[in-house]
């Protein structure tokens, strides 16, 4: 009887997770942005603590945990430094248009069921309904990526990609396996550092994160 | 008990933490050698190892080496072995030119050894997973090599590179998440889902659709690393602003990797799906690639970017002929892989000590090597003509079956090929000619420039155009049947 | 007692190993040119007579340890590939003799590697004509390109000689695709060997598919129009026995791969494919031939030559694939022998008057006919054995030009009994053609010699001109004996290609009904030659009246200037210079030309005349290719903007194209 | 093979032809003298001329190689060969199988090339100018030539001159439109060979129009006699050729000495004709400009390249 009730509450989370990437789709505060992206975090980290519980995967426990120290406590830590160092307060502006950016969104969330639908008919878990949002989550962060044409918004695009990814694996099939989801942590992490050196190289190169300075390669 | 597979894992990891602490010394360059050589020692040790007793499955299943993968692994420690004797003079003309500072220098060797070492994980590991992550740890310290030199070209090569193949390896880590919950309802939930040693052969009994699905992110995702048109945008500029060494590598190895990894995506779809929308798929990429690639090149300036335009053609052609597929067009891939790594490194080799010689990348500088450097000259001069194809040199032959399956499997392909093939030949030898040819205005260098890899993998790209050892065909017909 | 085709083998290993030699003694001038190079003729007069006595006997093969898995290289020796083996031997021995006293120490390339590169390409066209499978035949092909280009290159310090080099490996390696494809089409579903091919049997789609495959890829070696653009750069710009062997020999492997694939590897005979060839090979000839006459320079004159009789032998090619889809395999065996028996004229004459050039060209470091002229008298040698040359192919009898063109109109005579009305109305006005062209060929010839050898020297630094050296004169003779033989002899020679027609068409021509003096190719009283019974009147009429005029009148002569027409201030430069000679044909066949003029005003202190000619087709057919390339190129280096939104948004559509796709 | 009568025919065949030649050169010039109302110097004039030549001693440039004294030889030698093989008295002739008519065409080329060659040994302006005026008029004429003999050996399916001889005037009466054509595309070609009005004027010695007279400007003494006699042979052998091939009736068949006896005064009497026809058309023709000539002998060919078209239309 409870069921339904768990994956109810699934679906809102899942929700919400969708609401947050057209936040930080539309967003043009990087602070704020930031924001969400840790928003997301604890909420990609609630729905698998609830998949954890209403299947009882322990594996899902740790990932949780993985999740939320990484995505919600150190990536924002490192995040809210790292601007505070580069000082990059101002707003972002994109490169589409706001309300163009968001049809556009729409547009691929549309897609983004269709696509998920037979697999999530397939599915043998109990959040299979939501692999659509998660695809959808990754789409829309693919997208914020494109439109963004400051360096830090576009890694933190990238961010809200892996989360997509994270909770697609848990709607789909509970998870990695735990040697996996380890590995992509570490990934995850190594980037940041790498990406955050890359900032202050670019920084002092290009006086600007402006990524329209990383335009001079090209076949002309 | 096999050591020569901890040993092949081993060495580089070792190496790169090694050279973390000493790289900057002066011996660092000779025990980067060491450990290059060592690795390709145990990598023929665990070859010789495969080939007399078949293929190997250990550590709980987590590595599996078969014909397909050991032989990649072989190529892989040997260009490395190569590269690394290269970088040695090469690099420390870079320092005495002022280009890189001890540091760098400590960065690139533990860079090269760590690079190596998640390569030949990719190629070694059983975990669909475990594949993906190496992949991506690939891609980070190639980054970091890419960007060596600081300057704004290179460190914008190196964002673009992060930012577009962290990218595209999401959505083969997408594609992964789908092919786990296809084989979830297969082989049950936990790790064994994701061990190519069970999907292979579960493969019939995967769910088609959940898996047309899961090759298409993964083919976006893998391809952007092949460099496959319109995902290849990263490439030239990765190859070009990095340092020549780092070029290499990168067109040697680390393309042949990402399609390996493409490949054994390929097996399980086409056993799902008993349909051939993968080779549809692979063969439409692969000719737009070398098609597209061919235009390209008739437009450079920079001798490094041509050559890496180069690789996206032949990269795009191997994978055509395993979009064809059938033994021989597999064969042909394989060997085209080996050649086309061994050849393009062998010429960035050359294109290094030209580069260092006159002092630029600019082709319309570089004139008349044979005059003052024959051997470089010469390098450059075979290793192109090598490369575009004409024998005897060995890349002819892939060359040869892939086009003659071609006619008769997929003729409405030719004219492509054709006129590609002709393209990029005018582009190429029109640039290279005057180079290599002609007046000069080279100079001479503090340090005399290493050749004997140059000639090392062209003399064996020209024994292959006359001779293939039998093992060695045994070998790739075992690994051609593997991908079918 | 090894058979021919072992000891053929054992030669060109020999030419690999002289090759080698070279390049450790990179500037052993004395080694290579008294050593390396002589023993190369050796080799080749051994090729050429394993070849001979492999025409009659019956085929030979091999597979070698090399090659491909599964697919060794195989060789085979049957009487078509004897027979070109033939031509190539003895052409290259003389070849070799007169460039064991060619090659000097210069700035360009080392002698050394100049014999590398020579005798690999020797080797590798050899192995072009022994090859049995398609690897090793495009492999062979390939080097034979390769090598031929670093030899064409050989002064590369200059610029125009870059240019051709390049021009040329294009075109031959863009054919050579070709090529290859044509083999995709016939390997059928088979192995590579020429012997499944012959068992395969194609659809007509794919049959027509693999000719026209194989007529672009060998056309574009032979220099067909409108392929041929490379050659009139190429062969002047390579060293003059180079030009001699490519003109001579290399030439000859395009025409034996049509041979191969149209008769041997292909079994039907399509009446319009004969067409196709026989109108391209029309054109070829005219176009060469007019071209030829208004060139300036001696080398370009004689390759564009080479064009016009790549022509005629295409010419009879065509006819024989008519007369072969049409049944009537004794008129086929007839243009097949004009073929063949051209070409191996074509290999004697025309490397006879390379080399002539060569020669010429080191006694005045001078190749524009305009500043030649009264070298007869400086270097007789040269002068008298390249008349035999000259007259050779101009096609006058005795000699051996006018045989092949003999036979040639023969079976153009015999084509009115074609079924078929197009056929014959085409056939007579192809004739014509060929006639013209003959005709056209007599006036490039006189040109040529008259302007290089007779008359006044033009410039005051040819008086310093000496005679070839020994070598060189050696070379010249073998040659030129040549010419005399295939002239005076014809029986016997169509007697060695009868083997070769025997082979492709099941048939022969029998070449003489009444002894060996007689040539008679179909019937005595339809048609018969003698040059033997020719050439000894000729000498007996000229013995006699000279005899009768000295018999009765006194033999006095004096010497005194020439008659000036009252205007004694003339001199060398007075004469008619080749632009001059040129100039009828310019005016006749204006149409033809691309040309500029620069005339001269009354008024210009210094009045000076220049005429360049051009090649329509090189702006009609190439520049236009040149530019849709360009044109191409810039859209598609559009995908390369550098912003890295718009590269993400190409992965971002090909995701969601793929995933429509897929949904 | 060799019939004795037949050896008799070939040799007095060839005497004849050399004897008679200049007889026939100067009947022509003898008819256009009094067609322009002169009385002409008699038709023995050439003769004459010849042995004048002979007599006189020769004048050689300093610039003149072996090649300028051997060309009179060879170039006489030739004509001797084209007689030989012409049937003019009988078609018995053993040499014929030597040389058919493709060959023919070849002994007038080679000859041609070597008078050419002559002309620019030389090394004066006319001389060269000369032979290339020549050469531009035999790659014309040879072909519309050749075109025309291909005419007659498509309809006795022959290249061998007696054969088409025996078959042609074995031939029953019909009219044969192609023969027609052939036969004006040969009259202009002959005229062109034998540097006749209106293509080349014998009698000129204006520089800038002459063909003939230009290149054998060096030339004197026996040579220069040499060279007279074998233009009178060469007039001769075409108007044999064009005799054997439009007119071939009265010519003897196989080794008969009657018939060769009765052939004679028929060859004169179709020459006598032949001559005065062709001294009528240089009256009635003016010479016209040289580069008009290409067209002229285009002409020519045209005509001769018709006459196989309408053979293979109408008569094949």
């Amino acid at each position: 009887m409870h069921l339904p009730m768990i994956s109810q509450i699934i679906n809102l989370l899942a929700a919400i997770l969708l609401l947050l990437s057209f936040a930080m789709l539309t967003q043009r505060r990087i602070l704020s942005l930031i924001n969400f992206f840790a928003l997301q975090g604890l909420t990609l980290t609630l729905a698998i603590l609830v998949v954890a519980y209403s299947t009882g995967q322990h594996h899902l426990y740790y990932s949780a945990a993985l999740t939320f120290v990484l995505k919600v406590l150190i990536l924002p830590w490192v995040l809210h430094r790292l601007i505070r160092k580069l000082n990059v307060k101002w707003d972002v502006e994109t490169l589409i248009n706001i309300p163009t950016t968001m049809l556009v969104g729409i547009g691929l969330v549309i897609l983004a069921f269709n696509v998920a639908l037979p697999i999530s008919q397939l599915a043998g878990t109990i959040a299979r309904s939501t692999l659509g949002i998660a695809l959808a989550c990754v789409l829309l962060a693919f997208l914020t990526m494109i439109t963004r044409s400051k360096a830090v918004p576009q890694v933190i695009g990238f961010l809200a990609m892996e989360n997509g990814l994270v909770f697609a694996a848990t709607s789909a099939t509970y998870g990695m396996p735990m040697v996996v989801e380890f590995g992509i942590a570490l990934d995850v992490m190594v980037g940041m550092v790498i990406l955050g050196v890359f900032f202050f190289q670019i920084r002092e190169r290009f006086e600007s994160l402006d990524i329209r300075h990383l335009e001079k390669l090209t076949e002309e | 008990m096999n050591w020569q597979l901890y040993l092949v894992l081993g060495t580089p990891l070792l190496g790169g933490i090694l050279l973390a602490l000493w790289g900057h010394k002066r011996w660092a360059a000779g025990l980067n050698i060491a450990m290059s050589v060592a690795t390709f020692v145990a990598a023929a040790a665990l070859t010789a190892q495969i080939i007399s007793d078949g293929p190997l499955i250990t550590a709980n299943e987590q590595f599996f080496v078969d014909s397909l993968n050991v032989f990649l692994v072989a190529l892989t420690a040997f260009v490395s072995m190569t590269t690394s004797l290269f970088s040695r003079p090469y690099m420390r003309i870079e320092h005495a030119l002022g280009k890189l500072s001890d540091n760098r220098l400590r960065l690139f060797h533990s860079m090269y050894q760590l690079f190596i070492f998640t390569m030949l994980v990719v190629l070694l590991t059983n975990n669909l997973g475990i594949l993906w992550v190496a992949l991506e740890a690939a891609t980070l310290t190639t980054v970091l090599l890419v960007s060596l030199y600081r300057t704004p070209a290179s460190l914008e090569a190196a964002w673009k590179y992060f930012i577009l193949c962290g990218v595209g390896i999401a959505q083969a880590l997408f594609g992964t998440i789908l092919l786990y919950s296809a084989s979830q309802k297969v082989l049950g939930a936990g790790g064994g889902a994701l061990l190519w040693t069970h999907l292979a052969p579960a493969a019939g009994s995967l769910e088609p659709t959940v898996m047309s699905l899961a090759f298409v992110f993964l083919l976006v995702g893998y391809g952007t690393k092949v460099g496959l048109v319109p995902l290849h945008n990263w490439l030239p500029d990765a190859h070009a602003e990095g340092p020549t060494p780092v070029s290499a590598i990168l067109s040697g190895l680390l393309l042949n990797v990402a399609l390996y990894a493409l490949l054994r995506c390929k097996v399980l779809v086409d056993g799902a799906l008993q349909a051939p929308f993968a080779s549809h798929l692979m063969m439409g990429f692969g000719l737009l690639s070398v098609v597209v690639a061919a235009f390209f090149l008739s437009k450079q300036k920079d001798v490094k970017r041509m050559f890496a335009y180069s690789s996206v053609e032949h990269m795009g052609l191997v994978t055509f002929a395993f979009g064809m597929g059938g033994p021989i067009a597999n064969f042909a891939g394989l060997l085209h892989m080996t050649l086309h790594s061994l050849t393009k490194s062998a010429i960035f080799f050359a294109v290094g000590h030209a580069a260092q010689k006159t002092g630029t990348q600019i082709m319309d500088d570089i004139r008349g090597l044979i005059k003052v450097s024959p051997t470089v000259g010469w390098g450059l001069m075979l290793g192109s003509i090598a490369i575009l194809g004409v024998p005897p040199f060995g890349v002819f032959a892939s060359e040869f079956l892939i086009l003659t399956s071609a006619m008769r499997q997929q003729p409405w392909a030719t004219p492509f090929l054709l006129i590609a093939l002709g393209v990029a030949f005018a582009a190429v030898f029109s640039k290279v000619q005057p180079m290599v040819f002609g007046e000069t205005n080279a100079k001479r260098l503090p340090h005399p420039p290493a050749l004997i890899p140059v000639f090392a993998h062209l003399a064996i790209v020209l024994t292959l155009g006359f001779y293939i050892p039998p093992y060695l065909v045994d070998w790739y017909r075992v690994a051609a049947k593997l991908i079918g | 007692m090894p058979g021919a085709l072992q000891l053929i083998l054992g030669v060109i290993l020999l030419w690999l190993a002289l090759g080698l030699a070279g390049v450790f003694f990179p500037r052993n001038l004395r080694l290579v040119s008294r050593v390396l190079f002589p023993a190369g003729a050796l080799g080749a007069l051994v090729v050429a007579g394993a070849a001979l006595n492999a025409l009659g006997g019956a085929t030979q093969s091999l597979v070698l340890p090399l090659g491909l898995p599964d697919l060794p290289f195989h060789l085979r020796l049957d009487a078509l590939s004897a027979f070109f083996l033939l031509l190539l031997g003895a052409v290259t021995a003389g070849i070799s003799v007169f460039a064991a006293g060619y090659f000097r120490q210069g700035d360009g390339t080392p002698p050394g590697l100049q014999c590398l590169y020579y005798h690999v390409f020797v080797a590798s066209m050899a192995l072009v004509l022994l090859a049995d499978d398609a690897y090793a035949f495009m492999v062979f092909w390939e080097t034979m390109a390769l090598s031929s280009y670093f030899l064409v290159t050989s002064d590369h310090a200059k610029a125009e000689i870059r240019r051709a080099g390049f021009l040329y490996l294009l075109i031959a390696h863009v054919g050579a695709i070709g090529i290859l494809l044509c083999f995709g089409v016939l390997h059928g579903s088979g192995d590579y060997t020429f012997d499944t091919m012959r068992e395969v049997q194609l659809a007509p789609f794919w049959a027509t598919l693999a000719f026209v495959l194989a007529l672009f890829g060998f056309g574009a070696k032979a220099g067909m129009l409108p392929l041929h653009v490379w050659l009139p750069e190429a062969h002047p710009a390579a060293p003059s026995p180079v030009s001699a062997l490519m003109s001579a020999v290399m030439l000859k492997t395009a025409i034996y791969g049509l041979l191969r694939v149209l008769f041997d590897l292909l079994h039907t005979q399509v009446w319009w494919w004969g067409a196709t060839i026989l109108v391209l090979g029309l054109a070829t000839a005219l176009y060469g031939v007019i071209f030829s006459a208004v060139q300036s320079d001696m080398k370009r004159l004689l390759a564009y030559s080479s064009i016009e009789n790549i022509g005629f032998i295409l010419v009879g090619i065509g006819l024989a694939v008519i007369f072969q889809a049409y049944g009537m395999r004794a008129l086929a065996a007839l243009a097949l022998t004009a073929a063949l028996y051209h070409s191996i004229n074509h290999a004697f004459f025309k490397s006879l008057l390379f080399l002539a050039t060569g020669s010429v060209l080191h006694a005045t470091h001078e190749r524009a006919l305009g500043k030649l002229g009264g070298l007869i008298h400086r270097m007789p040698w040269v002068a008298w054995l390249a008349l035999v040359g000259t007259l050779a192919i101009a096609g006058l009898p005795p000699l051996n030009g006018f045989v092949s063109e003999w036979l040639l109109l023969q079976a153009f005579l015999f084509s009115p009994s074609l079924p078929h009305a197009y056929l014959n109305m085409l056939v007579p006005v192809a004739a014509a053609a060929v006639v013209l062209a003959a005709a056209l060929a007599g006036y490039v010839m006189v040109k040529f010699y008259g302007v290089v050898f007779l008359g006044q020297p033009r410039e005051a630094s040819l008086a310093t001109a000496r005679d070839a050296g020994i070598w060189e004169r050696a070379g010249l003779v073998w040659l030129a004996a040549g010419c005399i033989a295939l002239g005076v002899a014809p029986v016997s020679v169509i007697g060695v290609i009868d083997a070769v027609s025997s082979q492709l068409l099941g048939k022969t021509l029998g070449a003489s009904a009444t002894g060996w003096m007689f040539l008679t190719p179909i019937s005595p009283e339809r048609a018969s030659y003698a040059p033997f019974l020719f050439l000894v009147v000729i000498l007996l009429v000229w013995l006699l009246t000279w005899l009768a005029v000295r018999q009765f009148y006194h033999g006095e002569s004096r010497r005194a200037p020439p008659w000036d027409c009252g205007f004694p201030a003339q001199n060398a430069r007075m004469q008619d210079s080749a632009e001059g000679f040129g100039q009828p044909i310019r005016q006749v066949f204006e149409p033809f030309f691309r040309m500029r003029r620069e005339l001269p005003t009354p008024f210009d202190a210094k009045p000076r005349y220049r005429v360049t000619v051009e090649d329509h087709l090189w702006y009609w057919l190439y520049l236009p290719i040149v530019k849709a390339t360009q044109m191409i190129t810039r859209v598609v280096t559009l995908l390369q903007r550098g912003r890295i939104s718009v590269y993400l948004t190409y992965s971002f559509v090909t995701l969601l194209i793929l995933l429509l796709f897929v949904r | 093979m060799i019939s004795w009568p037949g050896l008799v025919a070939q040799l007095t065949e060839i005497l004849l032809a050399v004897l008679l030649a200049p007889v026939l050169q100067g009947w022509v010039n003898q008819c256009r003298a009094w067609l322009q109302n002169k009385s002409g110097p008699g038709i023995l004039q050439p003769y004459r001329t010849l042995r004048k030549l002979f007599a006189k001693e020769v004048v050689l440039a300093h610039t003149a190689s072996p090649l300028f004294r051997a060309a009179p030889y060879v170039v006489f030698a030739c004509m001797c060969l084209a007689a030989a093989i012409v049937p003019i008295l009988g078609n018995d002739l053993p040499f014929s199988p030597a040389a058919d008519a493709i060959a023919l065409v070849g002994i007038f080329a080679l000859a041609r090339v070597f008078i050419s060659l002559a002309a620019m040994d030389i090394g004066t302006a006319f001389g060269t100018l000369g032979a290339r005026r020549e050469m531009m008029v035999g790659f014309l004429a040879e072909p519309a030539l050749l075109m025309v003999l291909f005419n007659a050996s498509l309809i006795s399916h022959s290249t061998s001159l007696t054969t088409i001889v025996e078959h042609l005037a074995h031939l029953e009466f019909v009219i044969y439109p192609s023969l027609a054509f052939a036969g004006v595309a040969f009259t202009m070609v002959s005229l062109a060979e034998n540097a006749r009005i209106p293509v080349d004027n014998p009698s000129t010695h204006l520089e800038l129009t002459m063909i003939h007279e230009a290149m054998v400007l060096e030339y004197s003494g026996r040579h220069l006699a040499l060279i007279e006699w074998s233009a009178a042979l060469k007039l001769f052998v075409y108007s044999c050729i064009g005799i054997a091939l439009f007119f071939p009736f009265g010519i003897a068949q196989g080794g008969d000495a009657v018939g060769l006896v009765l052939a004679l005064p028929a060859l004169a009497a179709k020459l006598a004709v032949g001559g005065f026809a062709m001294a009528l058309i240089e009256m009635l023709s003016a010479k016209m400009r040289i580069f008009r000539a290409p067209e002229f002998l285009g002409t020519a060919f045209l005509l001769a390249v018709l006459a196989l078209l309408i053979h293979l239309l109408l008569e094949g």
